[in-house]
Formats: C-alpha cells, structure tokens, sequence
C-alpha cells in the first residue's frame, strides 16, 4: 500500500464570536472607513430584508428569501469583486447583488412578480438569480471559459448553498472548473438547512469544502459569519484566479436565522434553541462590537446609520410602488430578439382579450 | 367520510396505500419532519418512520433514479418533485430508464414506481414554479400519466397509480389543492387509469381539459348553459393511456370541441386530442377544432399570469366561436 | 462546389463560420481529436485550436449549461450533444435557462447558442442512439427547432442558426449523414429559420415531414406518381417556430395531408401540425388527416427496427387511404 | 487557521508488473484452485471478447464493446460477489455479468440488436447494462436502500469508467450513498480514455479513488491489471458494506487495449507506443506468470484452456445464430405489465404491415 494522495482542509476566522481579533488583521482590515463601509452595507441589507418581509406580510410582495443571518457573506463577495467580474448568485445573495448595482427596486419587482425586476438597473453584466438550485454552476463554467479564451483579467463567482452541492450540478461545475483551470470561485453558504433538510441529510462529507478535492481544485473552509475572513478569502481566491491559479471552492459556515422564505414556517422543524444558539454567532453584532472595541464606532452613528438605511430602503418601496405595471406583450416581446411570425396572432390575443 | 381538499385526498391516499402495503414507501425533499412544502405527505413521517418517508438530498435526478433501483428490488416508491420545474430533470431517467427496464429486459424486471408533482400556474408563485410539462412525458413510451381535477379523484387516481405495475408520472394541479373540498371515503377505491371521466353532459359543444382547467371548464360550462348552450365536459384524468374512444363519441355526438390546456401551446397535449379528432373524428366534425391554451411563451410572473392563463371567459369565446359553424 | 455528404456540409458550415466569426467556438465530447464520433467536426481542432475547439468532460447538462455561459458573455457557442439519446439531460437547462435569459432579463442578457445533435433511428446502432426528441423540444418557448434533410439544407440552416441571436436546437438526422451527396456551395448563404421547404408540387395529397422522413416521403411520392397520384412533399426543416402557412396552402389545394414522423406518435411534432389543420385547415379537408409515425414503443434495437419505422409503403398506404376520400 | 479536514488516498497492488507477489499474499490467493478459476474466466472472457469483435467486423453482430486489457477487473469483480448481489454495470463488465449467469449467447443476442439479451439466463436480479453513462449510479442508490431498508445481507456494485465520473449521476449517487450509509460499491475502471478523451480531459483531480472524499465515503485506488488486488479490495469493501459499514469507491487503474467499440479506431487519436506500453502491463499474461511461478500452471495446461474456451465461445455462436427470430410484437409485448387499449391497434399494425 502506498499513499497516491493527501488533503487537508483548513478553517479561517479572523475575529472570534464577540468580535475580537484572533490574530494579527490582514491589511484590508486595517483601513477603519472600508470596514464602516462594509458595516453600512450589512446594515442596509439587514433593513432591506426586513422591509421585504414586512411587505410580503402585508400582501405587497410575492415568495421572499430572507438574508437574515448571512450578511457577512453578502458584504465580503460584493466588496471583494470588481464591477467587471461576473456573479452568478443564488435567490440567498441578494445583497451581494446590491453591492453590485442592482437596486433595491428592481429587487422588489422581481419578488413582485414582475421581469424587469431581473433587468437589473447596474450590475448589467450578472446573471438574473438562480431558482434552480445549482443549475448556474455550469452556466460560471461558461462564463469563465469565455472570460479565460479572451484572456480577460475577470472572474466569474458562483454563489451555492449547502443544498445546492447535492446536485450533479454542482459537481459537473466544479469538475469541469478544474479541468480548465478556470477563473472561477464557487462560493458555498453553508446555512445548516436546505429548506427543512439539515446538511447531515444532504451529505456524509465532514465539510463541504472538500466537495473541492473530487474536482481537483482548491476548497476551504471560513466563518461566515466574521465579514473578515469571507472578505479575506474572497480576496484571496479572486487574485489566484486573476492570476491564473484557477478555481476555489469557498465554504462559508453560518446560519439561516429567518424562514427558509415566507412560504416556510421553519418552527415546524427546528427547534427554537438551535435558533437561539445561532443569534448569537450573527454578523452584524460581531462586526460592530470589532469596530466598537477599536473605537470605529458608536451609538450615535448607528443611530444615524438606521435611519439611513431605513430612509433608503423606503424611498426604493416607493419607486417600487410607482412602478407603472407592466405591458401585457412582456411575455412576447423579450422572448426572441424579435416577435415570430408564428407568435404574432398570439401577442395579438394577449392585447385582444384583455381589452 | 369527510370534506377534504385535493392535497389532503394525496395524503389520504398515500397514508391508506402505506398501511396496506409495506412495500410503498415515500421519498423527496423534505417530505418528512417537513411533511413536504405543499403539506402532502403531512404526518407520514410519524406514522411510518424515517425508513419508508425519506427526506433526500436536494437531487432530483437522484430522486427519480433511486425510485427505479427500489422499484426494480421490488419496493413501490412514491416520489416527490417539489414543483414542476424541477421536473424537467428527471426526463432522462423517466424516459431513458423508467419507461424501458421491462421493455428492456423483455419482462424479467418492472418499475413500478409514482413520481407526483405538483403542476400548473395560478398560484402567484415564484419562477419555474407554474409548470405544465405534461405533454412531454405523455411522449413517453412505457410511463402513464395522470392529472386528476378534484379530491376524489386525486384519492382514486393517485390508489391506482400506486398498484400499477408500470410507471406512473402523476400531476398535482397547485391551484387546485385548496380550492374547493369534497366529500372522500377512505375505502381504498381505486379509479380506472384508463378513462375519461365525463362531468357533465350536453350536445352541442364538447369541452376536453384536464387539472386546473377542467375547474375552468366547468366555470365556462355554466356561463354558456346560461345563454343555452349545452356543454359536455370532460376530465381527460389519465393523459397517457388516452382514452380517445369518450372524446370521439362525445364529439361524434355534439360535432363541436374545444380542448383547454394552460401549456404552451406548440406541441402541447391539447394537439394531441386535436389530431386525433383530425384524423379518427374528421367526418363526425361541424366546425374546427378549437384549443385554447397558454401561449407559447414562458408563464410569466405573477403579475401577468393571469393574462397567460386560459379563463373561463377565453373558453366561452371558442366556444361560441365553434357554434357559430353548424 | 463540391458534392458532399450531409455529415460534411454540417462541418463546412461549422468551418465557415468559425473562420468568419471568431466567437464562434464548438464543444461537446469528442469534438477535438477525433473530430466528433460522425466526424461532423473534423479537422476544426487544427484549423482553430482547442481554445475554440473544446473536448468537454462527459457531462451533457455541463456542456448545455455552460454554452449558456459563453452565449451570455457573447461567444456563439455550437455544442454537440454526441447522440440524442443523452440530449433529455439537456432539456432542464434548455428549457429553464437558454430558453428564459432573454425574457428573464427583460433583453439584457441574451443566449445565442446552438445545440447540435445527431437523432433518428436507422442505422443499427445501440440502445439510446435512434431517439427522436424533436417534441419535447419544439414545446419549449424561447428556441428554435431546426432539423435539415439534405447536405444543402443542413449548410445552410446550420449557418442560420449559428447565427441567430437565439438558442437553436439543431437536429441532424444521422441516417441522412452519408446516405447521399449533393452539391454545397460554401459561399456562406444562410437559409431562412422560419419556412418549409415545398420539395416536389402536387395537387392530389401533401405529404409533411421532417429529417429523414422527408427522404421517405420523396419516395413514397415516386411510387405515388407512377399510380398517377400528384403529390406535394414539405419539408418542415424548421419545427420552431413552424410555418404552418405553407402547409395550409398546399392542403387548402390538395385536401388531403399525411403527416411522417418517425417518433412515437402520442403527443408527437405530428400531432401538432395535424391540430393546426384541425382548426385553421378544417374546411379545406377532403379526408382526415393521417399520421404516419413511429410506435408508442420504445425504438427496438437492430433487428427490429425497420418494423418501427415509417417506410415508404407505409406512407404510400395511407396515402391511398386518403385519396378514398373524395 | 486550523485543520477542519484531512484525507488520504491509498494505492494497493498485490502483483508487480511481472507477476511476482509483492508482498505476503492474502489468504484466498493462496487457494492455487481458486487462483486458476479466475484465470480461466479472464482467458474465457478474452476469448469472448475476441469473437465478439470477428463478429461483427463480419457482419453478424452489431457495435460491441470490447473488454480487452481490463479482465482482471471483471474477475476480481465476478469472483467477489454472491449471488445475492446486484451488479448495475456499464457496456464494458460483461466479463462480470459472464460470471455472474449471464450467458455469452445472451451478450450476443444484446450487441446483435435483440432485446432478448437483456432478459438475462441467469443473474436475474442484476440490472441490463448500463449505457446512458453513470445514470446508474442513482439507480444503484435505490437498489442499496431497498436492501438496506429489508436489512438484508446484500450488496449493491456500480461499475462505471474513468469519464462517468464526470456526469451529475455519478456523484449524486455517490453522495446519497453516504449519506444513507448503504451497502453499496462504487467500482470505477479508469482506463485512461472516455472514447477519444483522455483521463487529464475529464478531471483535474489527481485519482479518481479521491472523487469519494466529496460523498464523505471511502475511496481507495488499487491496480485494475493486477486481479488479486482487485479481488482482494471487492473483498474487503463487499464485508464492509454488508456488514452496515456503509459505502466504498475503488479506482482501478487500468488501461482499454481495445479500441472504444468496434465503432471507433482508436488510432486516430492515441499513439502506438502508448498501447504498446500498456500491453506490457496487462493482466492476463501477468497472472499467468504468477501461477506458472508458482508452479500452478504450464505450457499444456493453457493450450487445453485455450481449445476449451475456444470451443465454448464456438457453442455459443451457434446457440446465437440458431436462436429464432424476435416476435414482431416483442416492442409491445413488453412495454406494459399488459397492452394497453390504446397501443392495441397499434401492435396490430405491426403484425398486419409484417404480413
Ligand atoms: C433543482 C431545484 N430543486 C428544488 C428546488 C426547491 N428549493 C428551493 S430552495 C431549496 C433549498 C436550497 O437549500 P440550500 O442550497 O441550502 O440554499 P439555502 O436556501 O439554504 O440558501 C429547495 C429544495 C429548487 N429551487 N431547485
Ligand atoms: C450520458 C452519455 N453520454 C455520452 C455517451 C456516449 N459514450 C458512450 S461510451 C462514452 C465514453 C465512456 O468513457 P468511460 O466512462 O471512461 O468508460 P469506458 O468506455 O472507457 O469504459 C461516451 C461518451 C453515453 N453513452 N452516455
Ligand atoms: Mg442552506
Ligand atoms: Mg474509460
């Protein structure tokens, strides 16, 4: 017997469950306005997401997916990428999206049951949200290829949940990643639930970073509840990638604190101590106590910053709200570059009957 | 005997055939603790353990293709897809292995197995979640393909599909889960899988649908028996085996369809009806046949579906259109 | 000008193309090196290189999924899916993504991709390589079917579709591949993706078909001819969106109409055109409209499959059938 | 950072490239009769093989699969399994169906386009073979559950080749395989090709064993050529999977002498020197030599082997060529438990166009 092959998978955290730093900050985290900055966006999220839910509530808005819990993983992908790098997200990362360019009130639209929601009004080059769970792996693999052929110093970033990774999907995507070498970073929120399926249904794997090894690439483990080491990694994994090194496979461990979306009622299946327990990891608290300890931040600001952010997401529910509805050839007219003949006489029976 | 929903009617039905049978077991996502997003396979999990109701991993090929490795060891799976969307996945294992174990072993193996999924637009749900794929696996060989319109006959149906030695791809309307209620016995009574079943008759005009249209059938049915014009409606109920021979009487008799369906149009199942009414009731036919459907576009989202959708109102203007020719 | 095979024109279509238009790239298993299993892209590997010419991992919902990807980013991916029997594991992408980026996007993204695939039974080859899938995708919105019956055909719908600013499924009948050579000039002239193709006029019965079905059809109107029955072919070559104009002429002439198509025939492409003649045709038949196709069966292997497929004589006897009607 | 994860991947080979033992041996390849058995089957299967081809370049069989160069894998696997056991195979372990019941008049009636092949002589709970690539590996999954589920002291094997591990399929089963713990073993014949496609083609992972690590299952890598070391880690995997301990993948590594199928000419892609090197490893002459160094095999021995397989081979053409022809209605009649009303008409359409 003889060894044909040895990994190890390593967990990264920069700042530990009270927000303290284990160790000597990597440089980014020494700039105090980039981290408020990044503190803003999680804030602004975080009252995005509840606005959502309050408006689906109220009949307002259709299905919604909450981000409650994970806004550290939003923050550290959407600070970490350039404008010209392409995310491809799951309906989870939303803010992530934000970040981006995408409004607030495209958001809206989109969970308002309305297509111009995913026509997304910066961030023209992401890819609409994802609802088929994993499906868009293969489409990063594509993107990627295109990006590496032209010799772009891009990258294209492939947001997953732990569910996600059951799917052959997935594994075709990282597989094929690695085959190519490809400019490409799979990040993996790992939530501890896919709908009412905790991960140890989903998999026998201790972690699901080592998902990575069976396509050959690189795959490691961080907080992602700590904005730090998400951003960290992220800024890790994105320069390999610009570099030449190839794809990452990224796995974030956090918590999914809300419903699994307003359609769910996840007390039905999981216990409200677990809940509890996970409150106490969430992100936004351990970056303000960091920022707080280091002096970065105060009660007054937040204040301010609440208000802010609440201002902001009103005036995005009130061009939501203004919105005029949409036209009922939509679902023609952006269907092919232009109508077909044979579609005609339909896009006209749209018009006709509900005249 | 008590006044249950559509959904209900699933689960009674599945608890009724698990209880009778030891050998059925239940798998999909989050159909246990969860007892599935749309409550269908509520309080299974208590009732016959983790072992035979199997929360899986998020994989719907997966799904499928474990079914035709229990189902060939002699189990009898009833697997759920979440929504239709998801469906589409699953064709590959449906089509290329489902429908062909006993063809392909001349009869030494068989697949008896149930893939339910829920179908169809109208419940303001998110995207991929308003599917009517129903045409494509009705192209299947060696599968049946079942869409039942009421509790009674999801209970009946879905008992059937169960026992059925072959595979049975079975469609749950979503709009019609909760809709209305209906009084169903629980006396195990399984409905033929090979019929259409007649709701209601008349001779002017025939009105062929199945799953949420027949509701809108129905509705339109009504509202033309108000201006006096007598509809025949039929629930198609089991797409594939086709039961032609009811449709072609029901026309030979009222020489006038209309065929509904919310699909896309183009290679729809509606086309099917029609081309046999083309070809075996030609010389039986007053006036064309009509079909009235979705478009050929992707359902949209909410706030349009109900522009996309066939109404009530969509088939009473074909059918007034029909008896314009006599 | 060159006679060529049908298999060549396929591949100089591709090579113009990629020479014309550098984001053309082609994938699927196989491609490189060996040119693709019916060499359909050989000798592209040393005239453009593997950034172009990509050898995928075995994965068919990989090589959709990512032509999705490269479409987006503006790169005019054609894939190859090696047999159509492994293109169902396509549907999912095709239909839920290629299909839906532009709609779903509103027109910000768009997906101009072509999925080649070799399809229709024929040539004694194994299990999964006779399948004909044109249905299920015909019913998909958002693409174009698109299935040429000769090498000209296949030249110039291939460059059509390639560049079309949508997705295209491109079917390739491999019966056809080398059965017969005509003359291609490679002068870059795409055909139109929304017209059949009337091959032979006639005012007695039209025949409809599509892949190789047209080949039989031609020559079941030969033996037609020589009994003195004046037969029109058409060949669809373009499924989606389908030109249903030109079929209700030729049967508005003739009043009769037989349909060829050698997939299973329930729920089947030739069901769809039958419908259509049902409603918008109907006063202008003189006999029902007839479907000659293949079996709802599984296609056998070898040894029985020409029993499966439509052969001339059996088009010719239901066009006989037709001409009774009068 | 600290280590969450850690993985090795061993290579075991009992035989060197000359057959001499490595080691001490394991106890059943002490067993002279049992070892001559096996190189009986692997020289049948051989001779199988060679037939098959003359066959069809003859024109009287259909596409055929050749096994040449990966017998060892066949023998290890055939030689392993009860009875009991279900083996879900591809085209390429009709060795193991061989020695598991099937008959090579059956093979032949398959690869001459009869599905009366299928129907199985014996092995009747083993499932047809295989063709849409890795689609039965999720099929393997069920079958694994359902005798987990009765509690039976049962296997499932799954063999698939080195570009199956690309496909969904594959890794969704082997996924479920370990999160449900089944009695089941993944058996990967990686003999470097997939067609034309080379293994560095399909993957970037260094062993394909090392794909098991995403499932959270065992993986290991033995040498395919070697049929001890084959027999000996189906030995070890079987006990462990029947003894509930759950899921094993085995990488051989091998290599497929043959072209592709009798459809493909492998020269057009690979050079000569490379399958001139392989043969130089392959496993029949190489048990051979380990027996006739031990002193259980000769000159005389073979030659009566040969004549022997030879004439078995012959027999099962003839029994081949004397089979009556399929049923026309052999498409219906096996479609449904019974023909359905509606394909009646349909299957008397057969019979009357046959007339
Ligand atoms: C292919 C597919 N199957 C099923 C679903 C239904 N579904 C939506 S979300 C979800 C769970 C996803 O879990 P995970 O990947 O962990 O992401 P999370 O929701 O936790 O962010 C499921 C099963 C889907 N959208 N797509
Ligand atoms: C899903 C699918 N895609 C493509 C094919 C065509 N095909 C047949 S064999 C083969 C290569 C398989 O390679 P590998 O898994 O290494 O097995 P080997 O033939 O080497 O034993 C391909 C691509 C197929 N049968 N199934
Ligand atoms: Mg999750
Ligand atoms: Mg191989």
């Amino acid at each position: 017997m003889s060894l044909a092959a040895h990994f190890d998978i390593q967990y990264t955290r920069i700042l530990d469950d009270s927000g303290r730093a284990l160790a000597p900050l990597p440089p980014f985290a020494k700039d105090a306005a980039a981290l408020t900055e990044l503190y803003r966006w999680m804030t602004l999220i975080r009252a995005f997401d509840a606005k959502a839910v309050a408006l689906q509530r109220t009949g307002q808005l259709g299905t919604f997916a909450s981000m409650l819990g994970q806004e550290a993983i939003q923050a550290g992908i959407g600070s970490a990428m350039t404008a010209e790098d392409v995310l491809l997200s799951s309906y989870r990362e939303q803010g992530a999206l934000l970040m981006r360019g995408v409004t607030m009130k495209d958001l809206f639209l989109y969970w308002g049951g309305d297509e111009r929601g995913s026509h997304f009004s910066g961030a023209r080059g992401d890819f609409p949200i994802c609802v088929t769970i994993a499906a868009h792996a293969t489409h990063a693999v594509g993107v990627a290829y295109a990006i590496k052929l032209r010799r772009q110093p891009r990258v294209a970033v492939c947001t997953l949940g732990d569910g996600a990774t059951s799917k052959g999907d997935f594994y075709e995507g990282i597989n094929a990643a690695g085959a190519w070498q490809l400019p490409l970073v799979f990040f993996v929120s790992n939530n501890q639930w896919a709908i009412s399926t905790p991960r140890t249904t989903q998999t026998a794997a201790q972690t699901f970073a080592q998902k990575a090894i069976a396509g050959g690439i690189e795959g490691l483990q961080v907080d992602g509840n700590d904005v730090l080491a998400v951003r960290q990694a992220m800024d890790t994994a994105l320069a390999k990638a610009r570099g030449g090194g190839g794809p990452t496979l990224i796995e974030a461990l956090t918590y999914r604190l809300s419903d699994h979306t307003t359609a769910d009622d996840a007390s039905r299946y999981r216990g409200a101590d677990e809940v509890a327990a996970a409150w106490k990891l969430e992100p936004v608290a351990r970056l303000r106590a960091f920022l707080t300890q280091g002096g970065a931040w105060d009660k007054a600001r937040e204040d301010t910053l609440l208000h802010e952010c609440n201002a902001q997401v009103q005036a995005a529910v009130e061009a939501y709200q203004n919105e005029p509805p949409p036209a009922l050839t939509q679902m023609f007219d952006h269907l092919y570059a232009g109508v077909p003949a044979a579609l005609q006489k339909q896009r006209a029976a749209v018009l006709a009957e509900s005249a | 005997m008590a006044q249950i929903t559509l959904v209900e009617a699933v689960n009674l039905a599945l608890r009724h055939e698990m209880a009778r049978d030891a050998d059925v077991v239940v798998l999909g996502q989050d159909v246990g603790r969860d007892g599935g997003v749309f409550r269908a396979t509520l309080g299974l999990l208590d009732a016959f353990g983790p072992g035979r109701v199997i929360d899986t991993p998020l994989a719907e090929a997966l799904i499928a293709g474990m079914s035709i490795g229990m189902a060939a060891e002699g189990l009898k799976p009833v697997a759920e897809i979440q929504f239709s969307g998801f469906a589409y996945t699953v064709i590959d294992q449906i089509l290329n292995h489902a429908g062909r174990l006993r063809h392909r072993t001349q009869g030494r193996m068989r697949c008896p197995m149930v893939l339910r999924t829920p179908c169809g637009a109208g419940i303001h749900a998110p995207e991929h979640h308003s599917e009517s794929p129903e045409a494509m696996f009705a192209h299947i060989p060696g599968i049946r393909v079942v869409y039942p319109s009421s509790p009674r006959r999801a209970y009946g149906l879905l008992l059937a599909a169960i026992r059925d030695p072959d595979p049975v791809l079975f469609l749950e309307p979503t709009r019609l889960y909760r809709l209305f209620k209906e009084e169903v016995t629980d006396n195990g009574d399984a409905l033929a899988l090979d019929q259409c079943i007649t709701l209601r008759e008349g001779t002017d005009i025939t009105l062929v649908s199945w799953g949420a249209m027949v509701y809108e059938s129905l509705a339109a049915a009504d509202a033309l028996a108000a201006e006096g014009i007598a509809v025949e409606v039929i629930d198609v109920a089991t797409l594939k085996p086709l039961d032609m021979d009811t449709i072609l009487a029901s026309v030979a008799r009222s020489g006038r369809c209309v065929i509904v369906s919310e699909a896309a149009r183009t290679a729809g199942f509606a086309s099917e009806i029609a081309a046999n009414l083309a070809d075996d009731g030609l010389l039986t036919l007053r006036a064309p046949v009509l079909r009235v459907t979705g478009y050929d576009t992707v359902v949209p989202l909410a706030r349009l579906e109900n522009h996309y959708l066939p109404s009530a109102e969509r088939i009473v203007s074909a059918a007034k259109h029909a008896m314009t020719f006599s």
